[in-house]
């Protein structure tokens, strides 16, 4: 894809704070053989965020947190934990700790000895542990299983206690590696909800890595979006899925309809259609082929407002899904936009189109995105 | 790593002595003098060891012929007969497995004179199969219970009957295992000595069985020559059941050997 | 599956049966079992250098469970660990030698360990060992014979085990502080557990059945509980007592391996729970 | 149920096969071939070339089959087993006779026989077979020491005191064998060689505990342990210290002796089943085993002494640096034979030899 | 849950058109010693419909399809296929043809081999196995691979060579036990859009089993919620949703919000609240404590038309993902529900809630159910 463009920060400094980052990466490479899984990263997390890494399968994701925890060491660049300059500490000698994508649950001891496995190395005593395991359990609501093997529970709660374990040595920093990927889709809905319930409740920085843009726009404060070991954009949710850097960010996060023109005095003019009005560009010069990149849920299909580019289409088919029904409108032949409506009104939904229809369509010039 | 090292140097040192002396011109087992096929000439002149041999082959095919079909269906039927009387079945399996064979040798033998059965090659190959059919049954049966219900019923949903999709589906799916115990039986039962010493009759003795009795009073340098060949044939099959697996194109024939 | 399952059942429930029978029975002159009921051959086996060989027995399989246990755990975590694409190719060529003739290489073994033999050369040079340094017909020799004979069944176990264990188990010891050693011995250990146990009842049952390394690398020493079976059916010609001897050894064996099916069926158990 | 098939068992399969009647036993043998020879003997006991010899004169094979203890062999025979020709031990002869499990063997018809009887007066009627009916002798022995002249010393005492040398302590090996090894030390106590008495054996195992520090293993492989220098003194059967001369390299560092408190001796026999099914081949093979270049050839493959007359310098050749390994007529009697006991004895015999073996 | 309501029909008819129905349940029982998997379903399911079996695990549904199938017998009722009772037929005998969850490939056979299985067994000449395998290659876009094993394809590859090897069979019904259940996310969507075309073009019926709400929803023509072995509802995706029968299939299919109240002159009174309009609702008695369900989407939170049900409530929680963003709304202590609005117009969302802020919204009447 595409290398950064120019307009992201490259080092993505997290919210101005007085305190130094929780954790910095500084120029960080990783290199296996002649490829690279990590390039030139460098990133602020701040004390206290909820910071994810996203990206496609193989992009570095993984590598960049092992890095963080000392399982892999850096080919280049340094790594600081609160400041501290920590890139050739081993990972018991960082305070950070990582609740792994299998959990890695120790299968041989109870719930409660898993959870007091890192303060009994740390030789923390023995009433400190209980107290501070039974309070741990608690708050991860696992005090009726804290006798259990972990094999006998189910995926959440093996999940809890992962977080547990690590969570009650009081890191400064918790990484996740894709904690929630083994769950189903309902439970995982569930989980997310929890570990953000905790992670603003305990308020330590938390390091997750996920796939999945809808998990990492729902629970991030910040997130960085990586791919091919380069960093693409960093931002908050919003500023990712509403402003992203370059084409295959955009693309990454969700859906979006791509319509092919030639860029000339602030629009878009399609190949047999009509010119969109997009605003003025910059980088984008005058008479290039650009692809007008809109997403499907800020297409408007009735009540357009003025100021709206407006195009007339044809319906070609719904696809009715509980509360949203998607509309494939062709725009001019081979060129079709894939249109997301809430179904707030039934009444209105039901006299809708179910295919053949002309229709107009519109949207507002500063939500299309104009990519080279 | 050193340990893995020094292991494998202390793993093939005594198998490289046996092969090394094999070639020894002179019949001394201590001191190698001259490379020479001498041994191994003696031992293809030699009436009695070939007829050994000879019966040795023919027992192993046999014991792994026989115990393949009756371990196959053994298997086959065990996995799907979930009652008490199959779990019964499946620990009677494991008996030959935790046995000391010098044990199962006599009770062989003194179950067959029981039964007023003279001795034979028929006895060794029936006690052989006997004995066998347990490592089949037990290798075969975690790969039936890790096959797919489902694939024998999708043969059933394309129109086949219940015994085509056995031979069509079930069986070519187990054949790399199959293909693979039966090599591990031959190889097993062509080393056997213990239970072939016991329940051999007047015929010719198997081959290990004619080494035991010539070890126990002293080896004479033939017998390196054949136990190199033994040696080579048997690494040569298990080899084979190694990778048989791999010709199918899938991993890990080796968990066929730990029976797991 | 019926014809199979009967003639196996007939024929090793059959023959199990008849020694436990020849056990109370005597022998005419020429060797023919005779049946009766006759408690004598338990009797027999009051005799203090039964106990004594049993003892033996006992502690030479468990000596060679725990030196397998301690050769084959750094071999099979090498090759699991950092076997990388050679791991079949190598755990391969653990087994292959396993299935040369049992005799034959135990021959091998005992010439290796012969006073003039290889092993002893070497460890000569080294000044390991002095002129009158031996291995064969010594408690270490009959040991050393178990242990070669036997490893394998400690290493496929081991193999399987840390094969099939999630890597990360150790990178969490390490994350929640534990040092390489701790890790080790309160992760990696306890999560192979199994595999070390399944090992361990694969290498004591035929340890403590066997004959052939006390006869070939044993001296009046290293008489093993197999050697008197095989002595009783082989001289003397005293079956029942052979037989009595045999069910004393299957009642310890079996004792072992009730113990061992509890605790997985506890483990397993608790793993449906 | 297993109770009731083994007592069924017992019922139907386990009275002695081939019993048959004395009459039947008596019958004479027709010496013609009537088959194939089924042979029965310790592993490489007969040159292979005789065998060649045998089956190229009478156009037969010879079906070889190798028992390791006379104890595998009777259990071969109780099985079943159907050899024609067999070659037990004396006391075994005498238990085969006993059990009437032998053919006649009438040597009236071995053209061969009388070198044998004429000369060796002994096997005219030996102990374990009255009248020579059933057997002929086929090997003799004597049981003595054999030591390394080069580690030990070139003289030894000529008693079984030799063995407590404190010189070659922990490089002793003695036989695995019950009867050789109560056998050595009831000599040396000047007790019977086959006592089953309490007090006597008593005696026997309390002297081998006094050797057991001496000892560094039982092993019939006696003449190779002397040969790879694992054992610098051992008990060992004569034959095997001949047949050891051919593969040493330095023939004068050996030493082979008999005691002097006298030493166990032994003979192997020929004998025919009585279920034997080519008894006529058999008798055949006898005759041709006796013919005194076979005799001659096997001797020196085998290095025992045969009771041939006729062959005995052949044998005095082979054992020039041993002259203790040859036996004379005069050197056979009764009372150096391991003999028979009853039930009890044996299971005396027994518990002593597991004691001195096991504790 | 609650047992089937009377307003849904029992034996649930399908379009009424002149043919015999492709399936048939009649009275259909299955019983598991004790236990009851599925109890009286009636079905007719149409020539050439796209029909889901839809519910929550261990409801019945994969029991149900191996009963169409002929793998498991029925303890009661029976089956017909066009119109032919075909209830004591082997599978071998039946004209249905199955896709296992698990695809079930012969893995010893290649692709085209493992489609032509059920040809062979039929004893359809060579040239023609020959012709309709390689004819059902294409289709599915598996012509290249033809000759690979199929432990060396895809997930979606190996979908397709289940389905082909299904199709090339003309059967009448193809049944589908979960096909998607193994695949993530990104490959499920896109295989749902290549289920459907596929049958819509070869207009094969398709009983479909799923325990996805949304893919039921995308997918089907008609589709039945079972729980607990009985039949909730059967309907097109639209009568589902929008007027489930009984609470279970309400809460089932997809999020609702539940205010608890008192039914009471056509309008539900919370309980420290305003009285919410309904309208007049048959059987739901006067006086009697109820649920009123009002999906997310359907709640509004602007531009309020008359007529609407109104609250007002406290802003709690803006929880921002992407296309749409969720706020959580207390509209009396305790009761908070969930509103759903698509993010169409950015500059309008700026200026929104970040939490603590008093909102009124409101909703059609004709949009919320009220449970008993
Ligand atoms: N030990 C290794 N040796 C060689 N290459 C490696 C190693 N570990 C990772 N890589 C490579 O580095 C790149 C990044 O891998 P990484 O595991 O960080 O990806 P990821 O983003 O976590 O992907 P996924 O979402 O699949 O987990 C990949 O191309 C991978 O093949
Ligand atoms: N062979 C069987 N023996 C006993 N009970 C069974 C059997 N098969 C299914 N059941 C029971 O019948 C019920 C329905 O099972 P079924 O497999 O049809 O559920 P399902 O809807 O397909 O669930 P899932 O979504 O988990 O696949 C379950 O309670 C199950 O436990
Ligand atoms: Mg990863
Ligand atoms: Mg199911």
């Amino acid at each position: 894809m595409t290398p950064v463009t120019t307009t992201t920060t490259t080092t993505a400094a997290g919210p101005a704070t007085g305190l130094a980052p929780a954790v910095r990466l500084d120029d960080v490479c990783k290199r296996y053989g002649d490829s690279h899984a990590v390039r030139d990263l460098s990133l602020d997390i701040a004390p206290g965020e909820f910071f994810s890494l996203l990206g496609p399968s193989g992009c570095g994701k993984t590598t960049s947190l092992r890095m963080i925890g000392g399982f892999t060491d850096p080919s280049d660049g340094a790594i600081l934990l609160g400041g501290k300059d920590v890139t050739a500490l081993p990972p018991n000698k960082r305070d950070v700790n990582t609740v792994f994508q299998s959990y890695a649950l120790f299968d041989h001891l109870s719930v409660s000895d898993n959870v007091a496995f890192g303060l009994k190395r740390r030789g923390v005593d023995r009433a400190g542990i209980r107290e501070r395991v039974a309070m741990m359990l608690e708050r991860v609501q696992l005090t009726e299983l804290a006798d259990r093997k972990p094999t006998t529970l189910s995926g959440g709660q093996r999940q809890r206690v992962a977080l547990a374990r690590a969570l009650v040595n009081r890191p400064q920093v918790l990484l996740l590696d894709e904690p929630l990927a083994a769950l189903d889709l309902k439970l995982r809905r569930q989980m997310q909800v929890e570990l953000k319930q905790i992670q603003r409740e305990i308020g330590i920085t938390f390091v997750f890595v996920t796939h999945d843009q809808d998990e990492a726009l729902t629970m991030s404060d910040r997130m960085a979006v990586l791919n091919d070991g380069r960093m693409q954009q960093c931002g908050t949710p919003e500023d990712v899925y509403e402003r992203p850097a370059n084409s295959f960010v955009a693309s990454f996060m969700g859906t979006s309809n791509m319509v092919p023109g030639t860029y000339r005095d602030g629009a878009v003019v399609m190949d047999e259609g009509p010119a969109l009005p997009v605003g003025p560009r910059q980088g984008i010069a005058e008479n290039s082929r650009v692809n007008l990149a809109i997403r499907p849920e800020k297409i408007w299909l009735s009540d357009l407002a003025p100021g709206m580019a407006r195009v007339t289409g044809v319906v070609r088919e719904t696809v009715y899904s509980g509360p949203t029904t998607t509309y494939l409108i062709e725009l001019t032949p081979g060129v079709t936009v894939s249109v997301l409506e809430q179904n707030t009104d039934r009444s209105r939904m039901e006299d809708r189109w179910s295919g053949g229809e002309d229709v107009e369509v519109g949207w507002l010039p500063e939500h299309c995105l104009v990519l080279n | 790593m050193a340990v893995t090292a020094a292991f494998f140097a202390l793993l093939y040192l005594p198998i490289g002595v046996v092969v090394l002396f094999s070639f020894n011109s002179q019949r001394s087992l201590t001191v190698f003098k001259d490379f020479s096929l001498r041994w191994y000439t003696a031992f293809f002149q030699d009436p009695v060891l070939l007829e050994s041999l000879g019966m040795s082959l023919r027992v192993a095919t046999v014991a792994m012929a026989g115990s393949l079909i009756l371990g196959v269906t053994l298997a086959l039927g065990l996995v799907r007969c979930r009652n008490r009387l199959g779990s019964l079945a499946g620990l009677v399996m494991l008996v030959p497995l935790v046995t000391p064979e010098i044990v199962t040798g006599v009770a062989a033998m003194l179950l067959f004179k029981g039964m007023q059965i003279p001795l034979s090659t028929g006895t060794v190959m029936l006690a052989e199969i006997t004995f066998s059919i347990s490592y089949v049954t037990v290798i075969l049966r975690s790969r039936i219970a890790a096959l797919n219900p489902e694939v024998e019923e999708a043969a059933m949903d394309l129109g086949a009957t219940r015994w085509q999709s056995l031979r069509l589906v079930t069986l070519p799916a187990l054949l790399p295992s199959i293909l693979a115990s039966a090599v591990l039986i031959f190889a097993l039962v062509f080393d056997d000595f213990v239970l072939a010493y016991f329940t051999t009759g007047v015929d010719p003795q198997p081959l290990p069985v004619r080494i035991y009795s010539a070890i126990r009073f002293g080896v004479k340098p033939t017998i390196n020559a054949v136990g190199t060949l033994m040696l080579v044939g048997s690494i040569a099959l298990i080899a084979l059941a190694l990778f048989i697996p791999r010709l199918f194109g899938r991993r890990g024939g080796l968990d066929l050997l730990s029976g797991k | 599956m019926l014809p199979g399952s009967l003639w196996m059942t007939a024929f090793l429930i059959g023959s199990l049966a008849l020694v436990a029978t020849l056990a109370f029975g005597t022998t005419d002159p020429l060797g023919n079992p005779r049946f009766g009921l006759n408690p004598e051959n338990f009797a027999a086996l009051a005799e203090p250098a039964y106990r004594a060989v049993m003892l033996r027995s006992l502690g030479y399989a468990l000596l060679t469970c725990v030196i397998c246990l301690v050769v084959a755990y750094p071999v099979a975590y090498a090759i699991a660990l950092y076997g990388g694409r050679f791991k079949t190719l190598l755990i391969a060529a653990i087994v292959v030698p396993f299935f040369a003739n049992y005799l034959v290489r135990m021959y091998g073994w005992s010439v290796v360990l012969s006073d003039d033999g290889p092993l002893l050369g070497v460890l000569r040079a080294i000044g390991l060992a002095g002129d009158g340094t031996r291995i064969l017909q010594t408690a270490p020799g009959v040991v050393a014979g178990l242990v070669y004979g036997f490893i394998v069944f400690m290493i496929i176990p081991l193999y399987a085990a840390l094969e099939r264990m999630d890597v990360s188990l150790i990178e969490a010891g390490r994350d929640l502080y534990g040092g390489p050693l701790r890790t080790f011995f309160h992760v990696t250990l306890p999560a192979t557990r199994q595999g070390a146990a399944a090992g361990c009842v694969l290498v004591f049952l035929p340890a403590m059945g066997d004959f052939v390394s006390a006869q070939l690398m044993g001296g009046p020493d290293q008489i093993m509980i197999g050697n008197l079976i095989q002595d009783k059916f082989f001289q003397g010609q005293n079956w029942p007592l052979g037989s009595a001897l045999t069910m004393l050894m299957m009642a310890v064996l079996f004792l072992g391996m009730l113990g061992y099916l509890r605790r997985t069926r506890k483990d397993e158990a608790e793993a449906v729970r | 149920a297993g109770l009731g098939l083994g007592a069924a068992a017992s019922g139907c399969g386990f009275t002695s096969a081939g019993t048959a009647s004395q009459e039947a036993n008596d019958e004479p043998i027709e010496m013609k071939i009537d088959g194939d020879l089924v042979y029965f003997n310790w592993a490489d006991f007969v040159d292979p070339a005789v065998f060649k010899g045998f089956e190229r004169e009478y156009g037969v094979k010879v079906v070889q089959s190798n028992f390791d203890s006379m104890e595998g062999m009777a259990a071969k025979l109780n099985a079943g087993n159907r050899y024609d020709i067999i070659f037990p031990t004396a006391k075994w002869a005498e238990r085969l006779v006993q059990g009437h499990r032998l053919r006649r063997i009438d040597h009236s018809r071995l053209r061969n026989a009388d070198a044998v009887l004429s000369r060796y007066d002994f096997f005219t009627d030996p102990w374990y077979d009255p009248g020579s009916r059933h057997t002929l002798p086929f090997t003799m022995y004597k049981t003595g020491i054999g030591w390394r002249k080069d580690k030990i010393g070139d003289e030894l005492s000529g008693s079984w005191d030799d063995l407590w040398l404190p010189r070659a302590m922990g490089r002793v090996f003695v036989l695995d064998d019950r009867d050789e090894v109560l056998g050595l030390a009831a000599l040396k106590r000047g007790l019977d060689v086959s006592t089953s008495d309490e007090d006597d054996l008593g005696e026997i195992t309390a002297t081998l505990r006094s050797l057991r520090p001496h000892l560094r293993g039982f092993s019939s492989n006696s003449y190779n342990n002397l040969l790879t220098g694992d054992a610098v003194m051992t008990q060992a059967w004569s034959g095997d210290m001949a047949a050891m001369l051919n593969q040493a390299k330095d023939q004068s560092v050996f030493g082979f002796e008999v005691a002097e408190e006298g030493a166990p001796l032994n003979s192997d026999c020929y004998a025919i089943p009585s279920d034997a099914p080519h008894p006529g081949t058999a008798m055949l093979f006898i005759d041709y085993m006796l013919r005194p270049e076979n005799v001659r050839r096997n001797i020196e493959y085998i290095g025992y002494p045969m009771p041939v007359g006729g062959t005995e310098d052949t044998y005095a050749a082979l054992v020039e640096p041993f002259p203790a390994c040859v036996v004379f007529s005069g050197d056979l009697k009764d009372d150096l034979y391991f003999r028979n006991g009853d039930d009890r004895a044996e299971r005396a015999r027994d518990t002593a030899w597991t004691r001195v073996k096991a504790s």
